[in-house]
């Protein structure tokens, strides 16, 4: 599972919804990761943009060779990235970080996410399917067609409620009694979020609350992803103490519960 | 890469090659991807007395061939060094360059004095760091500044010691100068300039410090311009350091009067950057058929008008 | 584009919109691309008193997300500026800005006398210009030479004066006020970063001059800083100019306390450049329902604290 | 003949030689160029590299609304538009400059260049040709493969001599008795040449022994292409005193007997 420096070549690069795209890498040497790692992506051969994007893992094909990846067109680096076409290349360096960890005895798992954050959980989704765990999803976004990965999480058999801001469905409260109503129902023994700093605040506060433990995988812009440069550090509770870890390299997949959700 | 040809002596130094990574952008983590005995040198990160940790994000924002940074020197503090660290960087053969950061002259002298140990082959006097206060103020601003500075340090140890100075001044001849009067061995140039960016929808600073430190490619015809400015006047070494990303800019350092240099930046773009520059200046030296590659140290500098091309600033003149 | 929403007064002076070209890279030429009524105002290059050749080739070099130049000020003279180049500039209705370069501050004097004639709206005094003697030096890098000149030129002429600083120092606050204090009506901040390039083949500097100018979207983290920094210390409005490309960096600018900005470098690249802008920072002002783009200026600057984070220089706090 | 930004389209993009490549651009309103003016290409949507990259004509063909360009690989922008491939949108500022002139009462003319300089002038022999004038050329190069439009101006009918450094026969004082000798046996009313300081001091000298114009087209580093910045300025003789002029605007062409070439 150690990093190296690959070129891809895209198989597939294409629109889901009007914002996100799914890209197809063939880097037959990059299949060695898991859930919640990412990859950190160069855009240009010259000197602007300089630095990689982070970009974490939606899908691994260790058969053909394949890394997915989902993302939102935000600004120039993703724009470059979507305007790649089938057989170009692409420089990724990874797998890098802490990924999610899934322990074998846990029956069910809970994944709350939103926007390109459910690109993210899709992985888990699925390794937790193949572990014989019951996997139940909410996914939040701003519309209906933001919400990226429903189809691939329903083919999986995961039972997927979805919420929007333009339904007024994902305000926080909504959110909480869905949660709750499954954790009371069904044998939950994880959750599991990304995306949205008051939906971690949520899942922190029901993770302890129902005392089930809880991982999020966080954002933060990055200098270097290798954990050189201090530049993606926030601060955590670590054994009563407060540390400033580097989401890079310490994360991205940080415990619910060391989560300092003020400081996100 | 069997012969010495790329070796080069600065100060009581003796470095494999000129090349080494510029402190704050590398540490152990990187040994993941090159062997750290083909460096020059190794640099650690700005060390300070006690543990910091470092500023609000966003620490790191991208700029038009460059970044801006301002970490704000997070560290565990010199005893954490000394204990955790230090050892770690044994165990490599590759002098170590240790990075400090005072409050004081007296500060960075106790730093020097505790360092002072077995391991550490060299002390970087970071007088320049730009994220320690808001608006980005150092010592090395100031040729007093720097003298006081350079000064304390070089009572407090035996060990070579480089001062560290900031472009961010428009007198770097007066600060370099002060720099080896007060016993300087070598000056590293230069730390980052100081620079922001706003979010445009927020209307807010992007940075969580309001301002940081402008590095990468961006900025090194800047640099380039203050090493060749200050190496007709100081007689230690220089090493170089700004934007360097390929053996070529080496070249361009070396020529304009670096005796070696620091590669920060594009450590974050290609981790096995520096070992590649390496590489093909040893190819270059082989081309040119040159017996070391510290002839070419100086060489643009070759016909200069000295008295009228050297300074910015006319004061250094008089 | 109907309404004045994008106006904005400058000193006595009313601009149509913030957006102007930047001095030296601008010329009748553009005519052909852009209707120069739709700008804020036309800034001529800079004018000496007498003909400059101007310096050796190469004049310019790219570099990384900029360019360098050195130029120095080719130009044919002020008479000839007043006999050929001024009629031409007439007519436009768009206010004329003419810069002048001259040799003391009696020499800029004497230009800016000359120049108080019909047609000429504003007098920009380039102190800043690095290309004039070998290593950059300018008047615009000390507080003292920036009060004598700007205060030779106020004597000297009732047009409106803007003072064109130098990035290059380390006292951009003193140096500000200093222009403040002798009398000039509004900042341009700033001209070009000292740097310079060179050829590891011919082992040369590339420039002619071998240092020049550097400009382009490299420097604008470092430029806006500089605007931010002066901002609350000054009464006067602030130009930016510095790596502007698109109307978001027009937008920083104005955040960081400019009031208007100029562009330079970019005409190079998108010669419809300064209208798109425009275009686009109209669309923002409807957007957001100003009223006027003046609504943002210094926005970045809330909740500040001032006397920490405002200068570079320890001396200019005292 | 006015010039505009053109977002032209990539139809041929091909290496001639090693060194060399050949591309032709869909732009139908930009065809309203003449031998010897040039374009401003932009290669790059960020900003590094910053600056456009001044290409002349190799030819243009009206009725495709073709724009044809022969460019020698040397730096980053020019590796950048050998990356280009069929389909690829390019951004061209232009026509720029002056161009040749040709006087319609001249029988013939003498084209002396040198590497990437001949395809500077390939276009003038086409124009020539189709004015009914005689073409005599003398190409040089560093090596035979890099003698690039040799073919071309032999299908247009023009007598064609090639000197190489590598065969020795490039030397000036051999290239000098061939000038004689075709200036001595045709009817040569004008000369023109691109691509060499030696060669431009040699046309100079020889134009001016024999009493006939000559132009040349010069090349210097640019910022703006449109005669704003003075960046590409070169002393020139003109009336009997030095002015200097901008190689963007007041040429790329000029009158051979207007050069100082010890300033080139
Ligand atoms: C570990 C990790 C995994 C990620 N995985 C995904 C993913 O699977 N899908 C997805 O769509 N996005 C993901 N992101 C976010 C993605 O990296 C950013 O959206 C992307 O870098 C923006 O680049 P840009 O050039 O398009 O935007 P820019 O123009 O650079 O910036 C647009 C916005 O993105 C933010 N941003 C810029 N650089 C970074 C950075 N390095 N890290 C985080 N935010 C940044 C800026 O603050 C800004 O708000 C991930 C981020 C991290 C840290
Ligand atoms: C009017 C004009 C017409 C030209 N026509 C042709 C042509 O038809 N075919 C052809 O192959 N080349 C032509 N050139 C030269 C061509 O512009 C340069 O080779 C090209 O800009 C180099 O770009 P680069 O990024 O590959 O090289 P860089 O890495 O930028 O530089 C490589 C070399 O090219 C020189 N150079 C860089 N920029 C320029 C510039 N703007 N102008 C001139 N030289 C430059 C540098 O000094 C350096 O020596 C022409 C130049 C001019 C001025
Ligand atoms: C993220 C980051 C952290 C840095 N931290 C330090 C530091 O702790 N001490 C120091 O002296 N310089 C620090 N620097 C400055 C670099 O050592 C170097 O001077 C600068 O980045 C210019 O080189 P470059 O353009 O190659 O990056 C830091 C730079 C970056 C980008
Ligand atoms: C080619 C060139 C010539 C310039 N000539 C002048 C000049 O004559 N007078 C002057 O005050 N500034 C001159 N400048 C500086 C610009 O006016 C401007 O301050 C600088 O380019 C920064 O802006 P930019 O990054 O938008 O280019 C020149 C800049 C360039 C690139
Ligand atoms: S991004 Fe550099 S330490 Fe995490
Ligand atoms: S390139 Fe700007 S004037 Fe010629």
């Amino acid at each position: 599972m150690s990093a190296d420096l690959h070129q891809g070549r895209i198989v597939l690069n294409e629109w889901v919804g009007r914002r996100y795209k799914h890209m197809v890498v063939e880097a037959p040497d990059a299949v060695v990761a898991v859930p919640g790692q990412f990859f950190h992506l160069r855009l240009s051969s010259q000197w602007d943009p300089l630095l990689r994007r982070p970009m974490s893992i939606y899908g691994i094909d260790e058969d053909r060779g394949w890394v997915e990846f989902l993302y939102h067109v935000r600004g120039r680096g993703t724009a470059l990235l979507a305007g790649l076409v089938p057989g170009d290349t692409l420089d990724l360096l990874g797998p890098l970080g802490r990924g999610f960890s899934l322990d074998s005895a846990w029956r069910g798992i809970l994944l709350v996410g939103r926007g390109a954050g459910l690109a993210t959980l899709a992985p888990l989704a699925e390794q937790a399917v193949q572990s014989g765990m019951d996997v139940f999803a909410i996914l939040s976004a701003r519309t209906p067609d933001r919400l990226v990965s429903v189809d691939r999480l329903h083919e999986l058999g995961a039972r997927v409620a979805t919420v929007t801001d333009v339904e007024g469905t994902s305000e926080v409260h909504v959110v909480e009694s869905m949660v709750r109503e499954i954790l009371h129902r069904e044998s939950v023994d994880a959750v599991f979020t990304c995306g949205s700093r008051r939906l971690t605040k949520l899942m922190q506060r029901l993770a302890d609350t129902h005392g089930i433990p809880g991982q999020v995988a966080l954002e933060e812009n990055m200098g270097c992803g290798l954990g050189m440069c201090y530049c993606c550090v926030k601060p955590f509770f670590r054994e009563g103490r407060v540390y400033p870890l580097r989401v890079c390299r310490e994360g991205p997949v940080f415990s619910l519960a060391e989560v300092i959700v003020d400081e996100l | 890469m069997s012969s010495d040809r790329l070796s080069v002596q600065v100060g009581p130094l003796r470095l494999k090659n000129p090349v080494m990574p510029a402190s704050g952008t590398f540490s152990p983590d990187l040994a993941e991807w090159i062997d750290f005995d083909q460096l020059g040198a190794l640099v650690t990160k700005s060390v300070t007395w006690h543990p910091r940790a470092g500023n609000p994000g966003p620490r790191c924002i991208e700029t038009p061939a460059g970044m801006l940074n301002a970490v704000g020197i997070q560290n565990k503090g010199v005893e954490n060094f000394i204990i955790d660290q230090l050892p770690v960087y044994r165990r490599w053969k590759t002098p170590l360059v240790v990075s400090i950061s005072g409050e004081s002259p007296e500060g960075y002298a106790r730093l020097a004095h505790r360092l002072t140990v077995p391991g550490v082959q060299t002390i970087e006097v970071n007088i320049s760091c730009p994220n320690l206060e808001v608006g980005g103020w150092s010592p090395a601003m100031e040729a007093d500044g720097t003298y006081r500075t350079i000064r304390a340090v070089r009572e407090a140890t035996d060990l070579p010691i480089w001062a560290k100075l900031t472009p961010n001044t428009g007198d770097m001849v007066s600060v370099a100068r002060a720099a080896q009067e007060a016993g300087a061995d070598a000056l590293v140039v230069a730390n980052t300039l100081i620079g922001m960016a706003i979010d445009p929808h927020t209307k807010r600073p992007k940075l969580g410090n309001v301002t940081g430190g402008l590095s990468g490619p961006a900025v090194k015809p800047i640099v380039l311009r203050m090493v060749y400015q200050i190496y007709p006047h100081v007689n230690i070494p220089i090493i170089g350091c700004g934007g360097i990303s390929r053996a070529d800019d080496v070249l361009e350092y070396l020529l304009a009067g670096a005796r070696a240099v620091q590669v920060g930046t594009y450590n974050f773009v290609n981790p096995r950057g520096m070992t590649e520059i390496i590489r093909d200046l040893d190819e270059y030296v082989e081309r040119e058929g040159l017996k070391s590659i510290t002839e070419i140290v100086g060489q643009a500098n070759k016909g200069r008008i000295f008295s009228a091309s050297c300074s910015c600033s006319r004061s250094s003149e008089s």
